[in-house]
């Protein structure tokens, strides 16, 4: 399937220059690279401009609450290892509300491919802080700067263990596409972190901004580099800084079935005459 | 008025009380007896007063009791917990309690720790001892108890508390002369809690998935579950909090399994933004929810009834739910069963509505039908292989409201399940009409949830001057009390919604009213009320953190009738 | 039947739709004219179709109307979404708009875009140079929206503005004979939303400390109190979550503060267990909870009255809350100052239940008294500093149920503040006759709380032959609608709970009552019918997350009483 | 005040030879060597049998809800910073449900204390499974073993920023008594891991385990030695790993007032007028 054939016909509600619009492309064509079909993709997304992708790409969409993506991406590829579950979410909706959600998904090593929209506030509620504003960042709700020291994902990310952690940027959406296909093709769960101007709320950060300072990284950094490299505010890497091998998270589980019929459960009613 | 017969085992958390119970359920059950055993424990790991209370007789019994007939000591701790009346024949180690004078009741001195000591044993087994004491005082045969005992501990402790239940039966007469039975039904008959009926259910109704956190007194259903696991190929997962936990399930129904979550009040204020999830976009689930004291934290191991309202409106916005109330074994594994398929028949979360009495007093099943149920995984799309890629009406009405469904991976179904107002396919939208579309199709299918629901019936006489009216595990409390007093009958919802209220009003009207619930509040005469503009005038309520007790209600009824 | 007039402006978000509505009002109300401002946008940020209503008129106006007077046109999607009449004047750069063919209405073309350019503009200006033609339209005086426009916009972009303005007045004649005012009580009444009063009456009320998580319609309430923390000493803080929202104003509450937390229906529902424990420690808090249109995400940005219920029984357990349901600005502003009062005076968790209609549309304020209210925080012990180190009975009736408060840091005044019952002290105590005191005594508070909330009355002729029955905003509906047809009454909840329910029945009782909600399951019918058996037949519902429009009632009564 | 002082009257429940017992003579002893009076000390706590200290030592406590104690902590301190904030909690209320908060608490640089009991289990729930149960652990939860990969606090903590990262030990209660003295001393949020033996549920992890694992840091090590050492699982180290100076979260709030009083609102309505 071409990229353009993963569109659903509805046109994209985003402000013209929004970095979603790029993020959307490489996720088509990343599918249509992997030749995943749509009715194999399980697309799942929490609420924010973010979260809106799932009414734009072909697939089994679900759309679930603010902050909320990580439990039902879990239960979705426990349910049905089968699937391909891409997941996309706001940084205010998976490092704010739902960092726990995160931390747990990492510990359990769930085998999906999670997008986390990098675009430093909250873009759909019209430019409150998010986790990733740094402190300083005066918005709507913080009109006198964040006080609150700024979430750094990939660092928490590695810390927490997981296996596949990277950075991609939506002006590089080729090799953004790549890294999705990487993330899509792990073995377990997936955390890519993409910068995504928000051109109307995002502040200082907008393509300019970005373009000055992202970098490629040309391959996997040690792991003492990736938590430098993560932590440079100022040269901006992109490109895969971790990942390993575990057992996903499904292959932990031998009890999944998806046959759903009445069972005998006489023997379990005996146990207690 | 038939007599039943009340033992009771109290000691410290950790000294064995809460294992005793089933133990000696399966003696009584072997003679032919009918019990029901219920529990008092402190949220506490050790130390504090645990309870256990059995009552039996020849005929089910259903209800704890105020009054004692035999009771274990186990610890000085209580005498300061219960008072005995002077026929009660109280079974301690009185060498070894200090707090023991001046109690009423007959003494029996049986040197448990002396038993225990010469038997070489650990200290626990000093509750087996005391049982085998108290079998001796009730005249049960010693044969029955020691196969009993050597069947319910596993390997090396078998023999031991076999002989500590021996040396206790032998340093006791016989006191009291039970009525001769030969009741071989209850033999066959099982024994468990509520959450392990639900549980039962839940594998029966075929569950493929279920998450959640534990939570007293719901956590039983997961370890049960989790314990099945394998054996009956259910995922269970022990998730990082209850919002996790129903959002898992979610997420695993949308993908094609049978899910569940199970919780108390705190949890599922937890999951109340997930069951609005599961609403929305028409993923069936079932959520078991057994209440316990509030608000807050509240008496985490207790009982009470009171989140029937919090269960009607939970979650923002208007939907519809089911709410099965079960008040015993056998509804509490049939109504999980029923609730699965309505889940999937009309594509809404269901409640199973429990409390701490139901879900972990020990009953007797009577009914407990293996068979029961068949399979209703409603409308599903079978796919369109030519082409698979095409999105599906997934929320377009099919019949009574309900679309069809679409499981992932089906070709030719795509759709969003979308959180935010969607149209047919479910894309996001504002508009009016649909809004209006949606919603009214959603809540058409309410008549027809209606009319599969069990409905509220009388129990009792027709004529009974005083008709009381209940939902849940109260059933079991009027029925055991109407033992006691006939001049009562009781309106029993095995249900609270959705139903047929034209049908109830008939039901009430001319009646001698009183509202009889295990909250402080009065939830289902306001239920009542708000359906049938019928409200009861006249309440008997309890909510100290115990269930009715029968002699309460049959005090009630005295005063009541006067 | 006095004549009300209708501008209406349309385009994708981010055409400044929003912005242009409070400077319009500014203008109307200068020259003398009651206002209504009442917007619908959909949940994203550029493109869509947002729109804006201005309602205005000699008398009061509260309310959105159908049919539209004057249109401004900013893009070809408005002649997607909007009707005219044949008589709608219709401004437009007709030259740029391509969808205008066969639209009724009275065409206006005026060139915003050249205007704009001419100015060397930002294209964003053609709204200012679009509401200058609808004020030369309307016959409205130049110098006063030259004015009006040069103070709303702040330093560089006050003079462009006022130029393109004027640029669009010059484009068209007078085409409206307004009825000409001279009503200065206008000039002097401000004009705001709903959630801007409830945040100056929290300010006034001496806020001090307030968190909670963004979410539409309430995140505004959180911009203002940010904006002002520092002038008025309000900590504000965005919070990761709403379970950390109304946690950390508890927190903040226990130590001292006067603190408040505001959210939707999908944060109150993770806000759910707190207010539990909000409620059992008997730490007062205030939450502003404005409702839009559900389950879950539902439809984000628009309007519905459907959390009543909710509202009513969220959180597991039973006590006590008062509801406050203010229908307008003076109310929201009272209304917001009572609760705080009320909360700390009965300890107890207070809502002020607002909905997107009320809490972001503009409305005139008429009775914003700046000196309303008087600092009320109960009972609060003076502390003990000879015994610095003593416990305190926290939990010990004072009067009428309610206990003394204890703020951390007083000497002597140590307690447990326990979400676990507890004994007066606090501390975690599971005995029947504890819960059963601390039980009633939190629930005796309610009489005394009812007798404080503001009673449901009457408005219009007393005896018309229909009454609605409404809470909330839709009070303003009715009285805009009362305008044009008399022949209904209504009796108005501006509170919901609780209340003297008897008082109550003897309002409804012999009239022909309608239950007037937005919304579609009827709750203020079912509340009422909980707590006076008066079961309301007839239904005036809407729940198309739209507030009803001024005609649909007048229809609806001229339907009934045909 | 003697530590003994600070006893409430009322006896622990907690099962005999629990850690607990350790933790409360530790917190007492800190208290009595810091002067810190009762009605300046504001104890929270989660539910769990960590939950439990605020009966158990003489302050003004508040009991939260399970997983919560942070939110409610920081809302204590903002309203009023003049009191010590002692917080107790299980690993289970805080590194499982709680640990986006304890994330969010760590940017935000609180000036709490807050002392996990980190006995691998969830005690008062009678021994499922908690975030720190190592892999393959049995219990009621997860009768097939854990699956999910165990959660490190000190390493995540660190990773978060936390300006202050401690491990204690039950069996060396000097130790302990010293960390929370440090950790309250601390001007800023202060995490101690506290390896707190559970003697019922705890399963392997008694006393003796740590006994022979348990060794003390002379100093505090570097960042890179302090995650090593954070994440050998045989050496258990104990003390300081790390700290650092960063304001606290009440001084960035120059807005915070303990006077309560009806406000002159004229100014804030004649602007909409
Ligand atoms: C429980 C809950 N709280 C608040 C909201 C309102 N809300 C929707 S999206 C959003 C923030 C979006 O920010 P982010 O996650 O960064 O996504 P973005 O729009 O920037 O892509 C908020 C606060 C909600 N939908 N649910
Ligand atoms: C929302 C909610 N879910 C579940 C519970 C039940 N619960 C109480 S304590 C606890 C676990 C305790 O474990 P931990 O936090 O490790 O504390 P410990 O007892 O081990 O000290 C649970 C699950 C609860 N009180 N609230
Ligand atoms: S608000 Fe920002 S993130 Fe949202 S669509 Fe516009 S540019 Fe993109
Ligand atoms: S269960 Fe474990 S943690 Fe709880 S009191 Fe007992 S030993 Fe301590
Ligand atoms: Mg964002
Ligand atoms: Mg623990």
């Amino acid at each position: 399937m071409k990229p353009v054939e993963y569109n659903t016909g509805k046109v994209p509600n985003w402000c013209p220059g929004c970095g979603n619009f790029a993020i959307w492309n490489s996720i088509k064509k990343a599918l249509s690279n992997l030749e995943i079909e749509p009715h194999k993709l399980a697309l799942v997304s929490g609420i924010g401009c973010s979260g809106k992708m799932v009414n734009y790409v072909r697939s089994y969409a679900l759309q679930t609450l603010h902050g909320r993506t990580m439990p039902v991406a879990t239960g979705i590829k426990l349910a049905n290892p089968d699937m391909t579950v891409l997941v996309n979410g706001g940084d205010g909706d998976g490092y704010g509300m739902g960092v726990g959600h995160l931390i747990h998904a990492i510990r359990r090593n769930i085998n999906v491919t999670y997008i986390v929209h990098h675009n430093k506030v909250y873009g759909l509620t019209t430019g409150q802080a998010a986790p990733t504003s740094p402190e300083g960042t005066i918005t709507k709700s913080t009109p006198f700067g964040v006080v609150d020291a700024t979430i750094n994902p990939l660092i928490l990310a590695m810390a927490a263990g997981a296996t596949f952690v990277a950075r991609g940027y939506t002006g590089e959406s080729e090799h953004l596409t790549d890294l999705i296909m990487q993330g899509i093709n792990h073995k377990g769960f997936a955390l890519i972190d993409v910068f995504q101007p928000c051109v109307t709320f995002g502040g200082q950060y907008k393509y300019e901004y970005y373009d000055q300072r992202v970098v490629k990284m040309d391959k996997m950094p040690s792991h003492d580099e990736a938590v430098a490299l993560a932590a440079d505010q100022e040269k901006l890497s992109i490109g895969l800084y971790s990942q390993y091998e575990r057992a996903p998270y499904e292959a932990r589980h031998p009890e999944i079935s998806r046959t759903v019929e009445m069972k005998d459960v006489s023997k379990l009613i005996e146990a207690y005459i | 008025m038939e007599k039943t017969f009340v033992w009771k085992v109290g000691g410290p958390a950790g000294f064995g009380i809460t294992t005793l119970g089933p133990v000696f359920a399966k003696i009584l059950k072997d003679c032919g007896y009918f019990i029901h055993g219920y529990l008092e424990y402190p949220s506490l790991i050790r130390g504090g007063y645990n309870s256990y209370q059995m009552v039996f007789g020849k005929t089910p019994v259903t209800a704890p009791k105020k009054r004692i007939d035999l009771y274990i000591a186990l610890d000085d701790v209580c005498f300061e917990r219960e008072t005995f009346d002077d026929d009660t024949i109280v079974i301690g180690d009185f060498d070894n309690l200090k707090k023991a004078d001046g109690i009423k009741g007959v003494k029996v001195n049986v040197p448990l720790k002396k038993i225990v000591e010469d038997l070489n044993g650990k200290d626990i087994m000093r509750n087996t001892a005391a049982l085998g004491a108290s079998v001796a005082a009730l005249g049960l045969p010693e044969d029955v108890m020691a196969a009993v005992v050597a069947a319910s501990y596993p390997g090396k402790i078998s023999k031991p508390n076999v002989d500590a239940a021996q040396a206790g039966f032998s340093h006791c007469k016989p006191m009291i002369k039970l009525e001769k039975t030969d009741n071989g039904s209850c033999k066959k008959a099982p024994v468990m809690t509520g959450n392990e009926a639900v549980s039962i259910g839940a594998i029966r109704a075929g569950v493929t998935f279920f998450s959640t956190y534990p939570m007293t007194p719901a956590s039983s259903i997961l370890h049960y579950l989790a314990k099945e696991a394998r054996d009956y190929h259910v995922t269970v997962k022990h998730a990082e909090d209850e919002i996790a936990g129903i959002l898992m399930a979610i997420g695993a129904a949308h993908a094609g399994a049978r899910a569940m979550t199970g919780t108390s009040g705190g949890g599922f204020a937890l999951m109340n933004e997930g069951f609005g999830l599961a609403a929305i976009t028409e993923i069936p689930i079932v959520v078991a929810l057994s209440q316990r004291p509030g608000p807050a934290t509240g008496m985490p191991t207790w009982t009470e009834q009171a989140d029937l309202q919090y269960a009607l409106h939970a979650s923002q916005g208007e939907f519809l739910r089911a709410i099965y109330s079960p008040a015993d074994l056998d509804e509490a594994y049939k109504f999980t069963i029923d609730a699965f398929n309505l889940a999937e028949k009309y594509q809404i979360p269901v409640i199973v509505l429990l409390d701490k009495f139901l879900s972990e007093s020990h009953f007797m099943a009577h009914d407990m039908d293996t068979n029961y149920g068949t399979m209703d995984r409603g409308l599903i799309f079978k796919g369109n292989p030519e082409k698979p890629y095409e999105h599906f009406k997934r929320y377009e009405e099919t019949e009574n409201g309900v679309p069809t469904r679409s499981i992932p991976g089906t070709p030719g179904g795509l759709f969003v399940a979308g959180s935010n107002e969607h149209d047919k396919t479910g894309f996001v939208i504002d508009s009016a009409d649909n809004r209006v579309y949606q919603t009214d199709r959603r809540f058409k299918k309410q008549p027809f949830v209606a009319a599969e629901m069990p409905h509220p019936y009388l129990i009792g006489k027709e004529d009974a001057p005083l008709t009381f009216v209940c939902f849940g595990s109260m059933k079991q409390v009027l029925l055991e009390a109407m033992k006691y007093d006939d001049r009562f009958n009781f309106i029993y919802f095995p249900a609270v919604h959705p139903l047929e209220w034209e049908k109830i009003a008939d039901l009430l009207k001319g009646r001698n009213l009183v509202a009889f619930e295990n909250n402080k509040t009065a939830q289902l005469r306001a239920l009542i009320a708000e359906n049938t503009g019928i409200y009861i005038q006249k309440t008997c309520l309890k909510y100290d953190g115990r269930p009715f007790f029968t002699e309460e209600v049959v005090e009630y009824v005295g005063e009541a009738l006067k």
